[in-house]
């Protein structure tokens, strides 16, 4: 048992800055794409982390390079968490906390745009928070158990009673991805009022720091949206693999599609989604009271 | 995997007249397409490698330009576009102009053209990534000596 | 204690295409006070004059911005030769409005883009200018440049478009039309794309008169203002209406120049069905004297330029009031009250040129 | 008994001595040094013979004396307010005064009174509010000695009344001693009322306009509880002829006696809320700022609010599945939303740290309204956990305020620079309100699971969205603190040793709780639960999330120093923030329009618009009161 | 076709100028300085409809002029300018960069170049 | 008013060709006007210095004691100007630009002695 999970979160470690980065390879390919350009190469991703790990640091202060590390350290203790099987709440905190290093890492700089992208951020996560719990609890009310690998072993999978909790998760998932139409804080171009937000004054190895935490966050993300598709039969892990594919696709249209909307925008139609879908659900999951 | 990989550019317009600026951006475009090449035009100098500048050099620019340059992680390098960021150009008579990028902060790739084609911008930044990956084993071999001693 | 934020914004900004800076201050959001600083382009190419040559100088007039690089060179010659009292061929006026009119789709679809671009909308940039690439493909067969185009000269035009070329060129136009009413079509009705626009930094039509506004910015705040009908170059002999909204919101000046785009697309059909055969430029002689005030509509309104002269072959003066100079101070009575997400897109509503601003 | 007697009689003996003493002097500091000590040392002593022997203990059953002192000392209490009441021409609160106090002295007098049942209890409970009220009240009172001087040296507009401020603060931890071992009600009542009152006192101390106002408001409303209060009393001991808490828990919910119960709970749950300041009778908690530090610090973390929700704990199994049950949930779920959303538009330390405390105590309440094992368990380690690290907050706001003079987060703008130590005290107590894996966030986690359990709908969408804007004002706060401002000048720090004892202690509270909490649950809080909802234990957190709690707090440590290391990079070279290339030298100044020098100044969101006071204040005091009149009439009709 | 007039006015009238053009409904064009011997020649345009209308007056070069930017409120752009690259002192304007619109290496070219 | 306004273009783009040119890889074809550089015949030039005295940047630099023709490569704006007035038509503009390069470098032409002779 104990070394199984061992296992999970060994090939996690290894295996998801691989799939992260040629998602986002695969992102870049398709955007240009959809663009009707060439685009770089699909390895374009792992060609920059390897450029950005050879660059000279120029830091702001030293307490931000230790910042960093803290986010980048639960960012991926949140991955193992997950991958490992465990408590999807002692996940979502794991993520919070990790996500308040990476506040205070660009606080710190005392930089316009990264205060200000901070601020975004900020809000940003107080948009998507709702819905990550809602949808944890969601796997509860559904399979009983808050732990991963009990949630796996469903016989249903779980998207049958929660299907407001999927679409509410989806969108979420474009402020999570820092996606447009909600890439308010920092985007993938700089292109922005922000400049680039909250990352704007990490340079060299600690920005490539930042891009190898998000390549974990995005395979943690989909692994949420493969736990909404996974049941204990074998047919179901191929299935979650390609819903999970789709979701990305939609995701990447999704971005390439919308403007940049405004954060009011933002907070208004995020918490109505999270209530509306996924509000709706759990009120009907626990009046029914199917489980249980 | 080599710098010359992963070139991100940062673009800013000196005293240009717009026109090679504008050509700049049209490389970034689907008919020219930079990104091909891994080029991502960050518009941050924190996360840049070629800094790209159009125009000449006057006398309220120049503190901006040389802390931009400054503000660029090295390995990086400096590459002038248009002949107005090589030597003035049409404008370097007049008063305000101190001439190219050359007079604040050193350039390794000049492009010429008024204004610059975008295949000429895009044969220059070819030729200055090249320069990135020459600068990185320079800056190895000078820790390496370094290190040994210490 | 406050709750305000004093931040710098520009000169080196992603979203500003050319150097601008405000002092910014914030309320959350909220931009409370603007205050703008330019200088940072000034090059000072009017002093010029006094050392290049009044024919020499057209190749400077040409760069004081390369958007409407033609347009510039234009007028420049368009003023000497009034004050010299040329008339040039009627063919070459008709080429100058042809050309024109490209500057103006050119111009009007990198506007496009870029304003795309400040809502975060990578792929209608990217669209936008996949467009404009046609018009600068033709540019190059017509001129041999892609944004410098050098073909005026005092007294005409230096190279000619034969019939054959001006024909490939209005099939490539009919081609193109299906593609720019999709891509405008996005701009126009697109539901996200407009809660970017709509309401976002109106300007009454009193306070655009009151602060000075001109072209598409002007015309969107309802007032109908376009330096075209007074004919210059051969507007004379062509049909055209101009264009307005009264909304004054940054969608209305989006609704105005898309529908210019067409207009001017218009305007060179009309141009080719009417085009004279014949020389293309006169030989001009002897030195300018007298004063000039050329007006011209560029893409970004209207344009004037001032020429003094002595009688030598140097100029005494010569003078640019570009139209985003005009632009700037009502830009930033539309920037009080927004919010930050809106700068880049009001300061791009009234497509500023700082090149030509600064000069 | 001894002991438990100690406690009670102790700080009010203290209390005395002190308001002997001349201001400012070293045996003031002295004896309230080494009160504390004693306060703290018999607390422990306390806990550890009651660990030993294990079970509670109920003490006083026939006190004939010693009711008649108490009802001296209603009666006593009841002449002050009118004192206070007529010299500042507030008649309402004679009005509401005799309403709470008289029907008591007509009950005794007129003989009705209920005797032969115990007046005193120790049990694990009461230990846990002791060393919550002893040590952390403790550690309030010892900061206070050294604030108080800063204070009046910072505030020479208010009259130096401080020994009648730090006497004060004692007799508030002897009324809080008294209240948490009073069993029964009238008892409860009296001592609650000294809450009131003592509150009153400190929130008025400095004697300015706005602090009288403020101190009457906390008056009027505190005392409106008590007629609650009173009126329970009255109603149980005529109606169900019981004035013991435990007699009252002992009826049950079912059966005939269940209607009438709810009545006297209902009136109790009612006094319970105005008491932890919840909508929308938040008013005289935020009202409280006004008054030194020290009396926030008090009021928001050891005392006063803590009484509330510990009576509404106490009555928790009775709160299971009815309308009074529904009434304290929904107030304070609501609360807990309406409050963090309110939080986030402010900019004054304190009163994000108000708004906070009013939070938390409404999840606390919503956890005891659920009436639930689980819910009561996060409800109790909530309150544990809050006082510590709450307290630490208001302490290090108050050493900041002393130290620069002013306590908006604002100003708190690269704090880690300039007053580094109380910048890192401030950072451990932020992260102890709401960050995993310590104490504040693991007692969040067990109420959110009770709450599910419960299929409480409107208390898990409540806690869903309130928690995300709780990330919010506590981590843009965390942001000001650790803004790294290059060439800012460091402050002087005029913290005094004492004050740095308090808050050392303190800081070091919040990181041990973390690791002690399973203890603390086994030892403990499970018992008393077991024995209140007559359950087997259930652990609330399962067993293999400890372990990983625990590496998480190792991690948060040593992990990003290992990260740093793996990313120690060759040519590391500091340089400054980007500022669009117009920095003018330094990272705080650019160069400005006009080509000068330009203080560069960065401001939190604050949303006024969205979440401002003006916004959201008015519709929350109304739809509040609405659910409690509506429910309150539920309830109590019910029995009708 | 648009008409273009030439008035000449007196510095000391060009604010009254101002006014009357302000209430007859004309809006700023342009403001322009030409450096003459000793001085320079200001032409401010102002335009109805299509027509232009230049106020013309020369000053010297230490002439104070007032500022017409309470009158026409875009007009402080122009005479920031003027007065950074010519040297022409202008008077209460709305807002007044101080010398800093343009931070040239030479200060007041225009004036500059013509006395050498 | 509607959302994905945009899709259609965008899945007609994803399956279809991308219209990027292969810039390197496929050389590019100039239209005839494209000005690029300038070429000087020296066998028809005179060296008058009139290129020179015309051009607006002053890029060409005549020099008859050298029998040299120089044009500073990145001085030149390809207005055509010296083309336009060379009295001999010895100059004309190239399609292909000048290469980018590290140095600002000028392009020398001497007058050919020998051929100089024959031509005269
Ligand atoms: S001619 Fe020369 S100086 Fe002038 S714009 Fe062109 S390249 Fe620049
Ligand atoms: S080189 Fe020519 S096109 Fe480029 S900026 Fe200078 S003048 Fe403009
Ligand atoms: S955001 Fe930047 S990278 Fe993206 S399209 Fe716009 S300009 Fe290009
Ligand atoms: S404002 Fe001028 S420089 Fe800027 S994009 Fe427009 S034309 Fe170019
Ligand atoms: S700024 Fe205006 S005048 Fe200048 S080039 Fe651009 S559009 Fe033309
Ligand atoms: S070429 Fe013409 S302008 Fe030049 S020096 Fe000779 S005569 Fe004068
Ligand atoms: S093309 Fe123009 S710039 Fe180049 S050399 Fe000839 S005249 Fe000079
Ligand atoms: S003008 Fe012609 S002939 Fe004379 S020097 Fe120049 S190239 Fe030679």
């Amino acid at each position: 048992m104990v070394w199984q999970k061992t296992l999970q979160v060994i090939l996690f470690l290894v295996l998801a800055p691989f799939a992260g980065g040629l998602l986002s390879g695969l992102d870049r390919k398709v955007t240009a794409r959809f663009q009707g350009r060439q685009g770089p190469p699909l390895l374009q991703p792992f060609y920059d982390l390897a450029k950005l790990f050879r660059k000279q640091s120029l830091v702001v202060n030293k307490l931000q390079t230790f910042l960093v590390g803290g986010y980048f350290v639960f960012s991926v203790f949140t991955g193992c968490l997950f991958f490992a099987g465990g408590d999807l709440l002692l996940a979502f905190f794991a993520m919070t906390l990790g996500e308040v290093f990476f506040i205070m890492a660009a606080c710190s700089a005392n930089s316009p745009f990264s205060a200000m992208g901070t601020q975004r951020e900020l809000l940003q996560i107080m948009c998507s928070e709702p819905m990550l719990l809602l949808a944890a609890i969601g796997f509860y009310k559904v399979t009983g158990s808050f732990m991963v690998d009990e949630i796996v072993g469903t016989r249903v999978s779980p998207v049958a009673y929660l299907p407001g909790m999927f679409l509410g998760f989806l969108f979420i998932l474009t402020i999570k991805l820092r996606k447009s139409p909600f890439d308010l804080s920092t985007s993938h171009h700089a292109h922005q009022e922000m400049v680039k937000g909250t990352t704007t004054d990490l340079t060299g190895n600690v920005y490539a720091l930042i891009e190898l935490a998000e390549w974990y966050e995005e395979v943690l993300l989909m692994g949420y949206i493969a736990l909404f598709v996974i049941n204990r039969e074998w047919w179901s892990i191929p299935l979650a693999v390609l819903v999970c594919l789709l979701c990305y696709f939609f995701e990447i249209l999704v971005d390439n599609v919308f403007p940049r909307v405004k954060w009011d925008k933002m907070f208004r139609s995020a918490w109505l989604v999270t209530l509306v879908f996924g509000g709706v659900n759990l009120l009907v999951l626990l009046c029914v009271r199917l489980i249980h | 995997m080599k710098m010359s990989q992963s070139p991100w550019l940062l673009h800013y317009d000196g005293s240009s007249c717009n026109g090679c600026d504008i050509e700049v951006l049209a490389t970034t475009t689907p008919v020219y397409n930079l990104e091909r090449f891994g080029v991502i035009n960050t518009g941050n100098p924190k996360h840049a490698d070629i800094f790209l500048i159009t125009g000449g050099i006057n006398s309220q620019n120049a503190p901006v330009v040389k802390q931009i340059y400054d503000q660029i992680p090295d390995p990086k390098v400096v590459v002038a576009v248009g002949i107005c960021a090589c030597d003035g150009g049409i404008f370097k008579e007049c008063y305000n102009i101190l001439g190219g990028v050359d007079k604040v902060i050193p350039v390794d790739i000049y492009v010429p053209g008024c204004a610059a084609r975008p295949e000429a911008i895009i044969d220059g930044v070819q030729k200055a990534v090249v320069l990135l990956d020459k600068k990185r084993q320079q800056m190895d071999a000078a820790v390496r000596p370094a290190a040994g001693r210490a | 204690m406050s709750t305000r934020s004093v931040v710098p914004f520009g000169p080196h900004h992603p979203v500003l295409p050319e150097p601008l800076h405000l002092d910014l201050v914030l309320e959350d959001e909220k931009v409370v006070e603007a205050i703008p600083s330019i200088g940072f382009v000034h090059r000072g190419l009017e002093k010029l004059v006094e050392k290049k040559d009044f024919n020499e100088f057209v190749y400077v007039a040409e760069r004081i911005c390369g958007i409407c690089s033609f347009m510039h060179g234009m007028s420049y010659c368009e003023a000497v030769e009034h004050i010299m009292g040329v008339e040039i061929p009627p063919r070459a006026k008709y080429l100058r409005t042809i050309w024109c009119e490209m500057s103006r789709i050119h111009s009007h679809l990198l506007w496009l883009g870029l304003l795309a671009d400040a809502f975060g909308f990578e792929s209608l940039f990217m669209q936008s200018w996949r467009m404009r690439e046609k018009i600068l493909d033709m540019f190059e067969t017509s001129t041999g440049g892609r944004v410098i185009f050098s073909v005026n000269k005092i007294g005409g035009q230096r190279k000619d478009m034969d019939n054959s070329m001006i024909r490939s060129f209005l099939d490539i136009f009919a081609g193109m039309e299906k593609d720019l009413k999709e891509l405008t079509g996005t701009f126009l009705n697109d539901g996200a794309v407009r809660s970017r626009l709509d309401g976002v930094g109106v300007l009454t039509e009193q306070q655009a008169r009151d602060f000075g506004a001109v072209g598409p910015f002007l015309r969107a705040s309802g007032v109908q203002y376009d330096m075209r009908t007074t004919g210059y170059a051969a507007y004379g002999d062509i049909d055209l209406e101009p264009i307005t909204s009264n909304i004054g919101d940054s969608y209305a000046r989006t609704v105005v120049r898309v529908k210019e785009i067409f207009q001017s697309i218009d305007i060179i059909r009309q141009a080719a069905a009417k085009i004279p055969e014949g020389d293309f430029a006169v030989p001009v002689k002897g030195f300018p004297k007298g004063e000039y005030m050329m007006r011209v509509e560029q893409p970004r309104g209207e344009a004037c330029y001032y020429v003094k002269a002595n009688g030598t072959k140097f100029l005494d003066r010569f003078r640019v009031r570009t139209p985003t100079f005009a632009n700037i101070p009502p830009m930033l009575e539309t920037l009080k009250g927004s919010q930050l997400a809106d700068v880049p897109i009001l300061i791009l509503t009234i497509d500023p040129c700082i090149s030509c601003t600064e000069r | 008994m001894g002991v438990v007697a100690f406690l009670i009689f102790f700080p009010f003996l203290a209390a005395v001595i002190l308001s002997r003493m001349k201001k400012q002097s070293r045996a003031r500091d002295g004896v309230v040094a080494a009160s504390c000590i004693l306060i703290v040392a018999a607390v422990i002593g306390l806990t550890v013979k009651f660990l030993s022997g294990g079970t509670s203990h109920s003490y006083l059953i026939e006190t004939p004396v010693w009711n008649a002192a108490i009802l001296f000392g209603e009666v006593f209490l009841m002449g002050v307010v009118f004192y206070f009441g007529i010299r500042y021409k507030k008649y309402y609160v004679l009005l509401l005064s005799a309403a709470g106090t008289l029907p008591i002295v007509w009950l005794e007098l007129s003989g009705r009174g209920i005797e032969g049942r115990p007046h005193i209890t120790v049990d694990n409970l009461t230990i846990i509010m002791c060393l919550i009220v002893g040590v952390v009240g403790s550690l309030i009172c010892l900061y206070a000695i050294g604030y108080m001087k800063d204070y009046h040296r910072h505030h020479t507009e208010y009259r130096d009344r401080s020994s009648f401020f730090l006497s004060m603060l004692f007799v508030f931890l002897g009324g809080m001693f008294g209240l948490v071992f009073s069993e029964n009600l009238s008892w409860m009542f009296f001592f609650w009322e000294i809450t009131t009152l003592c509150s009153f006192l400190l929130i008025g101390y400095n004697q300015s306009e706005i602090s009288i106002r403020n101190s009457f408001r906390a008056l009027w409303m505190n005392l409106l509880g008590g007629v609650g209060f009173s009126l329970a009393i009255v109603y149980s001991t005529l109606t169900l002829h019981a004035a013991n808490i435990q007699d009252l828990v002992g009826f049950g919910t079912k059966g005939a006696a269940g209607v009438f119960v709810l009545v006297p709970v209902t009136l109790l749950a009612f006094a319970a809320l105005t008491k932890s300041a919840q909508l929308p009778f938040s008013g005289w908690l935020l009202g409280a700022m006004v008054a030194p530090t020290p009396t926030s610090a008090l009021l928001h973390s050891a005392t006063m609010v803590k009484a509330g929700v510990y009576l509404l704990i106490r009555l928790s199994p009775l709160f299971c599945g009815n309308a009074a049950g529904t009434m304290v949930t929904v107030v304070g779920g609501f609360t807990f939303f309406a409050t963090s959303l309110l939080a986030i538009s402010q900019s004054d330390g304190k009163k994000v740290l108000a708004y906070s405390t009013i939070s938390n105590l409404g999840l606390i309440t919503a956890c005891a309204g659920v009436g639930r094992y689980e819910a009561a368990w996060a409800a109790i380690l909530l309150m544990i956990f809050h006082a510590v690290a709450k307290s630490l907050m208001f302490l290090s706001v108050g050493a900041v305020e002393n130290s620069t003079g002013s306590r908006n987060i604002e100003d708190m703008h690269g704090l880690i620079v300039r007053l580094p130590k109380l910048a890192f005290v401030m950072i451990i107590g932020i992260f102890g309100m709401f960050l995993a894996p310590f104490g504040m966030l693991i007692a969040k986690w067990a109420a959110l699971k009770s709450f599910v359990d419960s299929n409480s709908f409107l208390l898990i969408l409540f806690l869903a969205f309130g928690s995300g804007s709780t990330m919010f004002y506590w981590s843009k706060w965390l942001g000001k603190l650790i803004s790294v401002s290059h060439g800012s000048k460091r402050h002087p720090d005029t913290v005094h040793k004492g004050e740095w004892v308090s808050m050392g202690t303190l800081a070091g509270l919040v990181v041990v709780l973390c690791v002690l909490f399973p203890v603390i649950s086994s030892g403990l809080v499970r018992p008393i639960l077991m024995r209140m909802f007559h359950t087997a234990a259930v652990s609330v957190i399962s067993s293999g999330d400890i372990p990983i709690m625990l590496l998480m707090l190792c991690m948060i440590v040593v992990l990003p120093v290992t990260a740093r290391l793996l990313t120690f990079g060759k040519q590391n070279k500091p340089s400054l923030a980007y500022m669009a290339g117009v920095n003018e030298g330094d990272d705080r100044t650019f160069v400005d329009s006009f080509g000068q020098k330009k203080e560069m100044y960065l401001a939190n969101w604050y949303f006024e618009d969205i979440f401002g006071e003006k916004k959201l204040l008015k519709p929350s005091l109304a739809l509040a009161s609405a659910v409690i009149v509506i429910l309150m009439t539920v309830a109590i009709g019910g029995a009708f | 076709m648009a008409e273009t007039k030439l008035v000449a006015v007196d510095v000391q009238n060009l604010l009254e100028e101002a006014t009357k053009l302000k209430s007859g409904g004309y809006r700023l064009v342009q403001m322009c300085s030409t450096r003459v011997k000793d001085g320079n020649e200001l032409t401010y345009s102002f335009g109805k409809g299509y027509d232009l209308l230049h106020l013309r007056f020369t000053v010297g070069d230490s002439t104070q002029v007032e500022s017409i930017s309470h009158i026409f409120p875009p007009a402080y752009f122009y005479e920031n300018e003027i007065h950074d690259l010519f040297g022409v002192p202008i008077e209460f304007m709305t807002v007044d960069f101080k010398g800093n619109l343009y931070r040239t290496a030479e200060k007041t070219p225009f004036k500059g170049g013509d006395s050498q | 008013m509607s959302l994905f306004s945009f899709a259609k273009t965008e899945f007609r783009n994803l399956f279809s060709k991308p219209v990027t040119r292969l810039y390197p890889q496929e050389p590019r074809i100039y239209p005839e006007r494209t000005r690029g550089h300038i070429e000087n015949d020296m066998n028809a030039c005179i060296l008058c210095g009139l290129c020179s005295r015309k051009c607006p940047t002053g890029a060409i630099r005549v020099d008859r004691k050298e029998k040299s023709w120089a044009i500073s490569r990145f001085s030149c704006i390809q207005c055509g100007c010296c083309v336009e007035s060379c009295p001999k038509k010895c100059l004309s503009m190239k399609q292909a630009y000048t290469q980018p390069g590290a140095e600002k470098k000028t392009d020398v032409f001497t007058k050919p002695e020998a051929e100089s002779k024959n031509a005269s």
